[in-house]
């Protein structure tokens, strides 16, 4: 029963709350002794996130169980600290403040999308951190704090762009998530578009989360593009695919391309629904390297058979080594010493050897087509002729001048 | 001199007809019954005069000013109270601050928002007219269910309405609180215009003076006791039936 | 008028999958006035025992969808049974603690999915014959998917109403809403009424689930990515009218539908939303009322 | 049931000891924390006391009016997207590099001009007041509306639902108005001063615990008030009031707009502690989240409430760092156990221990109640 209360009870209750608080908040630990050095790894492991953040998580314990195993960073032992953001941007931001400035680590893994990684980013200027963000993303950044280990717009969007070109599609239809990646992607899209005698027939954009798509896929079977340029987000895929295939349309009439669905979201979605659509990325699990093959076979030993690799796994993974390449090319675990070492440090990644490019901070990669197969694999139909170097403001295309205003 | 002037007042629910050309007026300082089997229309009644249910078509008029489509507390404003079968007082909050609210309604907004230094001053005045002055700092959820009706009727008058309509104020009380609420009662009658809805025969003998008898949303007749008591037509539709002294 | 006839197949088909996530909620919610959040999350059970039957137990994609719409029905009830029993009996007169009491729920249920099954989302095959659609002379596409859901929303109407209607257990459901202390005196067993009507609406959860494997990701979120939309149903439509609850399906279904095609699909959510605070303001309790004389 | 001293009746050392922890605590949380704590914790801790305001209005809304209101993360996202605004402006002027020009993610998504109510929110005293009166005419108009149409309990808990839902769509779709899911993020200068020095890490806590203090003293007023008390008649009974000549149609829209400023307040000093506004901050489970902190404090008491949210927070950041996906089962059992078992929170635990401890081995007859005025 309600009643009206004496106020001394819960003011006391206050008293209690912040002496918890405070207790909560005893020192932590410290960044690094003589045996080891101290890494945060942020991703989310619970919330809508954790779908694609946990096996991200995965490969950068296996990069660190290699690097240890292999006797470390300048001789010492990797010790992670992980940490859940919790697929919410404040709790990134809280995170990664408390790996910086309370646990004192050398750098930190982490991100997944786009808002967690503005979210950490002033974090990380504050307090001259190092992050290490594993996703390809929507360009228009190069933070001296972040090495961004994933494709820039120039590494994934574009080269598609040039497939679909060179195959021909010149009618093309957006579909994408309404969030920043999806709006970003298809302004490009659209210029380059124009400057290439492409049709744009429609733009289209549905909530996060969103799965009434037939009013999308019946104009896709009536105004029949070329291709579909795909930007949906996680499980919007599976609904899109699902209602794409009853509406009749199918992969040999109109591709869709998608730039958002790897080899881990084609199980969710159903391989029957997507069998033959395609894909842009820069590392598949069938990309035939060797390195990839011992990369596939550590992953799937140490976390099950019917685990597959995807791109941004792998370029978790590489960022990992990436980091310790840089180190000890350094000798030093200072941020600063390693920013100045980042140039030029390579790696022999499953997806090839990839460079680091000092300037931008992000990583020089080759771009690469796939056709979804029936086994839920994809492969590999066509990659641009060289690696291609990051240039995440498009400083480099005439027709994007318009954009980047 | 008219307080109540109620005219061809018809209520209906879809099919249903609750009130049926209904015509009734009240002057000032009557005290009435109004009786009738379950289903007569006496509480849709005060619920129409009440504005808690709308006229499907009549005209009521208090006063001078016509009610039909002034809500609930425009209509209390206007000088008419009510109590409800089944009492509801604010049970967390205590005695003295359910009737201090009640005496309140007529502040500006903002004088509401100070922080009172002493209860409005009629509280405990009304509180002794009552009886339950000793349970002024009680909570009323801790009241008998006697306790909570007399409760009622201090919010009541704490409001100085005009009019008065109870509805049955002694259902489900013992005899003597009975006896108390029929002279409490009475003392009211003496300055106000007051309405009571009652099943209670032996109640009705003791205190009522003027009987209107609802049936089937008419009103079938209207006199003092006695000449309602011996009309065949109220006889029969109480014998007609099952006797109706209380409610479940 | 010709966007909207273009847009009706889709508007219905909308309106079906909303009518099937409200229609349990026309019960638990609409009768007994319980705000079961974990609804959405029965409605994620469902769609996972479709998985568990394709999966693990090995059937076909036909077999496990018709054997899973008996088997999640019964096994949601069974949750929602428990829940009632355990849980929200002792709070009946107090919805909005009903409300919070029941997301806790849902948050565990949600977490246990995840630890279960997996944080992605699993894949449930729909049968060959409803992958496909089929073109009207207008150019109109009909999803046999769609077609599927709107015919097994239909079905389970139908169910209901005759249930309510023509069934001693029916009509004792809706004497005990109708007025609970006069069916208790009339000998009524209204715990065992109340304890029916939660396994039916939780059941009804379970279908939906099933149904909705056909056109979406199956996955931890799955329920409660329908929830917000499912309760505004039974809100216009008027609390406990299963008439009411099919109509606000329909209408918002096709407003849903037309607005889309008319501006873009988050535009079309808030534009909706508007719709629904401008007729709560003409009609406040939803499309259907019940009269009633009770206080509060 | 345990009887309520009547106000008028308590003692003069009761009458001083309510006035007097207030002041301590006060003066411990001003004076001693940002000594003891170091200084990401301290961030922490400022963080929390922001949901501690926005806990306080729910109480007022909840607690008293009886309106269970599943929206407020709309209210605090205004009150932080006015601040975020104007910080994002303030940082793009203070750079070099960027001043004069849009911010990035509006050129990017093909605006070539500033939308007036980013213009209008150049002032910081703009954003302040902005912050303050937008969730308040949100609330008034959204209130006033509905409550007049007498939507009320599990339905108005929906709309509300619904409006958070929509609100986020909203602040998504309009990307190149509101930044999208990104949010906003980045703010290093507030009025010229510098926002990632130390000191003015503890400015804004001491910002925010004054406007604690200040929210707290101004609702625990109103509480004791007629108006206070007409709050709890029209949650008891709704109907009832009107016929006491009330029009519970302002009343409530005046509990539920207060209610909404503070939460607009505790979004506009979020903002600059946090760093980052964003979508997911503000859409419905954080709104539950912060109705179900207020539940497990005490709906009915101010303090309970504001103690909720920070123990809240605190259990979330300390068990969610020690076991990351079992933290969802407890946060789960710990909401279904409070309401099943403790209604009144944390704050209803305490007061019956309290009342156990001072009258041990004394069974409360229930007829004691009946007079319970003379009760300390």
């Amino acid at each position: 029963m309600a009643r009206t209360r004496p106020r001394t009870t819960p003011l006391a209750a206050t008293a209690l709350a912040l002496a918890l608080t405070a207790t909560a908040c005893a020192p932590a630990g410290t960044g690094t002794d003589d045996d080891t050095v101290t890494v945060g790894l942020l991703h989310s492991l619970s919330g809508t996130m954790a779908i694609s953040e946990v096996t991200v998580h995965d490969a950068v314990q296996l990069a660190i169980d290699e690097i240890n195993a292999d006797g470390g960073v300048l001789g010492r032992q990797i010790e992670p600290i992980v940490e859940d953001g919790a697929s919410d941007e404040a709790t990134f931001a809280e995170r990664a403040q408390k790996l910086l400035q309370s646990d004192g680590v050398a750098t930190v893994f982490g991100g997944w999308t786009s808002a967690s990684r503005k979210a950490m980013l002033p974090v990380f200027e504050r307090n001259d951190g190092l992050l290490w963000y594993p996703v390809q993303y929507e360009g228009l950044e190069a933070s001296p704090n972040i090495v961004y280990t994933g494709a820039t717009t120039n590494q994934q969007i574009i080269p598609a762009l040039d497939y679909l070109r060179e195959e021909g599609h010149t009618s093309l239809y957006l579909v994408g998530s309404d969030y920043v990646f999806p709006r970003t992607a298809n302004q490009i899209i659209t210029a380059y578009a124009q400057a290439h005698d492409m049709d744009v027939i429609a733009q289209e954009y549905t909530p996060l989360g969103h799965t009434e798509y037939s009013t999308i896929t019946d104009d896709i079977a009536r105004t029949a593009p070329d291709a579909v340029f795909n930007t949906l987000n996680g499980d919007s895929n599976v609904s899109f695919f699902q209602q794409l295939r009853s509406a009749g349309v199918s992969a040999q009439d109109t591709p869709v391309l998608s730039v958002s669905v790897a080899e881990e979201e084609i199980e969710g979605i159903g391989a029957d629904n997507i069998t033959g659509h395609l894909t842009a990325w820069n590392y598949y699990q069938s990309t035939p390297t060797d390195t990839n093959t011992g990369f596939v076979e550590a992953f799937t030993d140490a976390y099950g058979e019917e685990r597959v690799t995807s791109d941004p796994m792998q370029s978790a993974y590489n960022a990992v080594h990436l980091w310790r390449a840089a180190v000890e090319e350094a000798g030093s675990f200072e941020v600063a010493d390693v920013r100045q070492a980042l140039d030029g440090t390579t790696f022999e990644a499953p997806e090839g050897t990839i460079t680091i490019d000092g300037a931008t901070q992000h990583v020089v990669k080759t771009a690469r087509i796939g056709q979804v197969n029936d086994q839920g694999l994809i492969d590999e139909i066509w990659s641009s002729p060289q690696p291609i170097t990051p240039d995440p403001y498009l400083e480099g295309y005439d027709w994007a001048a318009a954009l980047t205003g | 001199m008219t307080l109540l002037d109620i005219r061809d007042l018809t209520v209906t629910f879809g099919a249903f007809t609750a009130l049926d050309h209904i015509d009734l007026t009240l002057d000032h300082g009557e005290l009435r019954f109004l009786i009738g089997p379950n289903g007569a229309g006496k509480t849709t009644l005060i619920d129409t005069i009440t504005g808690r249910t709308r006229p499907t078509s009549g005209t009521i008029t208090f006063n001078g000013h016509t009610l039909n489509k002034r809500s609930e507390h425009h209509i209390v404003r206007a000088g008419i109270g009510r109590t409800f079968q089944t009492s509801v007082v604010f049970e967390h909050l205590t005695v003295a601050d359910n009737v201090d609210l009640a005496a309140s309604f007529r502040l500006r907004p903002w004088q509401l928002l100070r922080r009172p230094r002493t209860p409005h001053p009629e509280v405990p005045d009304l509180l002794e007219r009552v009886g339950l002055t000793p349970h002024t700092h009680a909570l009323a959820g801790t009241l008998s269910h006697g306790q909570r009706q007399w409760l009622e009727i201090a919010m009541l008058l704490a409001q100085h309405p005009r009019l008065l309509l109870l509805d049955e104020p002694v259902a489900g009380m013992s005899a003597a609180e009975r006896t108390r609420t029929g002279e409490l009662l009475t003392r009211i009658a003496a300055d106000h215009t007051v309405v009571v809805i009652e099943h209670d025969m032996d109640f009705l003998r003791r205190y009522a003076r003027q009987v209107t008898v609802l049936h089937e949303g008419r009103i079938l007749t209207h006199g003092d006791l006695a000449t309602v008591q011996n009309d065949p037509r109220v006889q029969e539709v109480y014998l007609g039936r099952t006797p109706q002294e209380t409610r479940p | 008028m010709d966007a909207l006839v273009n847009q009706l197949p889709t508007g219905l088909a909308i309106g079906a999958v909303l009518l099937l996530a409200a229609l349990g909620l026309n019960f638990t919610f609409g009768q007994m006035g319980v705000i079961n959040m974990a609804h959405g999350e029965f409605i994620m059970v469902g769609a996972y025992t479709a998985y568990v039957l394709h999966a693990w137990a090995g059937l076909d994609p036909t077999w496990s969808l018709i054997a899973a719409l008996p088997l999640a029905f019964t096994l949601t009830g069974t949750l929602g049974w428990l829940l009632e029993l355990g849980l929200i009996r002792h709070f009946y007169g107090r919805p909005l603690d009903t409300l919070l009491l029941t997301f806790g729920i849902g948050m565990i249920l949600q977490q246990a999915a995840r630890d279960t099954f997996g944080a992605p989302n699993v894949d449930v095959p729909a049968p060959g014959w409803l992958t496909d659609g089929t073109t009207l002379p207008g150019g109109i596409r009909l999803h046999h998917s769609r077609l599927f859901i709107l015919a097994l929303a239909l079905v389970c109407v139908l169910a209901i109403a005759h249930y309510l209607h023509r069934t001693h257990q029916g009509r004792q459901m809706r004497a005990v809403i109708h007025n609970r202390d006069l069916a208790g005196v009339s000998g009524i067993n209204t715990r065992k009424v109340d304890a029916t009507t939660f396994f039916i609406g939780s059941g009804l959860a379970g279908v939906a689930g099933v149904a909705l494997t056909l056109i979406g990701p199956t996955g931890p979120t799955l329920g409660a990515n329908y929830i917000v939309d499912a309760f505004l149903v039974v809100v216009i439509g008027g609390l406990g009218r299963l008439r009411g609850t099919v109509l606000a399906a329909f209408a918002l279904g096709i407003l849903n539908a037309t607005a889309q095609a008319w501006t873009d699909a988050s535009l079309a959510k808030l534009l909706v939303f508007a719709a629904i605070i401008a007729f709560l303001q003409a009609r406040p309790q939803g499309l259907f009322t019940v009269k009633t004389r009770a206080l509060t | 049931m345990t009887p309520t001293p009547a106000p008028g009746r308590r003692t003069p050392l009761a009458r001083l000891r309510g006035p007097a922890t207030f002041l301590a605590l006060l003066a411990a949380a001003l004076l001693l924390l940002p000594h003891l704590l170091e200084p990401f914790r301290l961030n922490l801790l400022t963080q929390y006391l922001c949901y501690s305001i926005v806990a306080l209005g729910i109480a007022l809304a909840w607690g008293r009016g009886g309106m269970l209101t599943l929206g407020h993360g709309v209210y605090f996202g205004l009150g932080a997207y006015a601040m975020a605004i104007h910080l994002t402006l303030a940082a793009t002027a203070a750079d070099p590099l960027t001043r004069g020009r849009l911010p990035q993610f509006m050129a990017w998504s093909g605006r070539t001009e500033l939308p007036w109510f980013w213009q209008a929110l150049t002032h910081p005293a703009a954003a302040v007041t902005a912050a303050l009166l937008l969730p308040a005419a949100l609330a008034t108009l959204l209130g006033w509306s509905v409550f007049r149409q007498r939507v009320r309990g599990a339905y108005f808990a929906l709309l509300n639902q619904a409006l958070a839902a929509a609100f986020v769509i909203l602040l998504i779709g309009q990307q190149h108005l509101t930044g999208g899911s990104n949010g906003l993020t980045d703010f290093p200068v507030f009025a010229g001063h510098s926002l990632y020095t130390p000191t003015a890490q503890t400015t804004l806590y001491t910002l925010t615990v004054l406007t604690l203090a200040a929210t707290y003293l101004l609702l625990r007023h109103l509480t004791h008030s007629r108006y206070g008390r007409l709050l709890i008649a029209i949650r008891d009974g709704e109907d009832r009031v009107r016929y006491l000549g009330y029009d519970p149609t302002w009343a409530k829209t005046l509990a539920y707009a207060l209610s909404a400023t503070a939460a607009g307040a505790a979004g506009a000093l979020f903002v600059p502690v946090m760093g980052i506004i964003s979508p997911t901050l503000i859409g419905v489970v954080p709104s539950i989240m912060m109705v179900l902190a207020v539940a497990i404090g005490g709906r009915d008491s101010l303090a309970g409430a504001a103690a909720g949210a920070l123990i809240m927070n605190t259990a979330q950041t300390t068990f969610s760092e020690t076991f990351t996906g079992g933290w969802t089962y407890l946060q789960g059992a710990l909401f279904v156990v409070v309401i099943a078992l403790a209604p009144h929170g944390l704050a209803g635990l305490a007061h019956t221990a309290r009342a156990a401890l001072r009258r041990p081995r004394t069974p409360a007859p229930a007829q004691e109640t009946a007079t319970a005025g003379s009760t300390p």
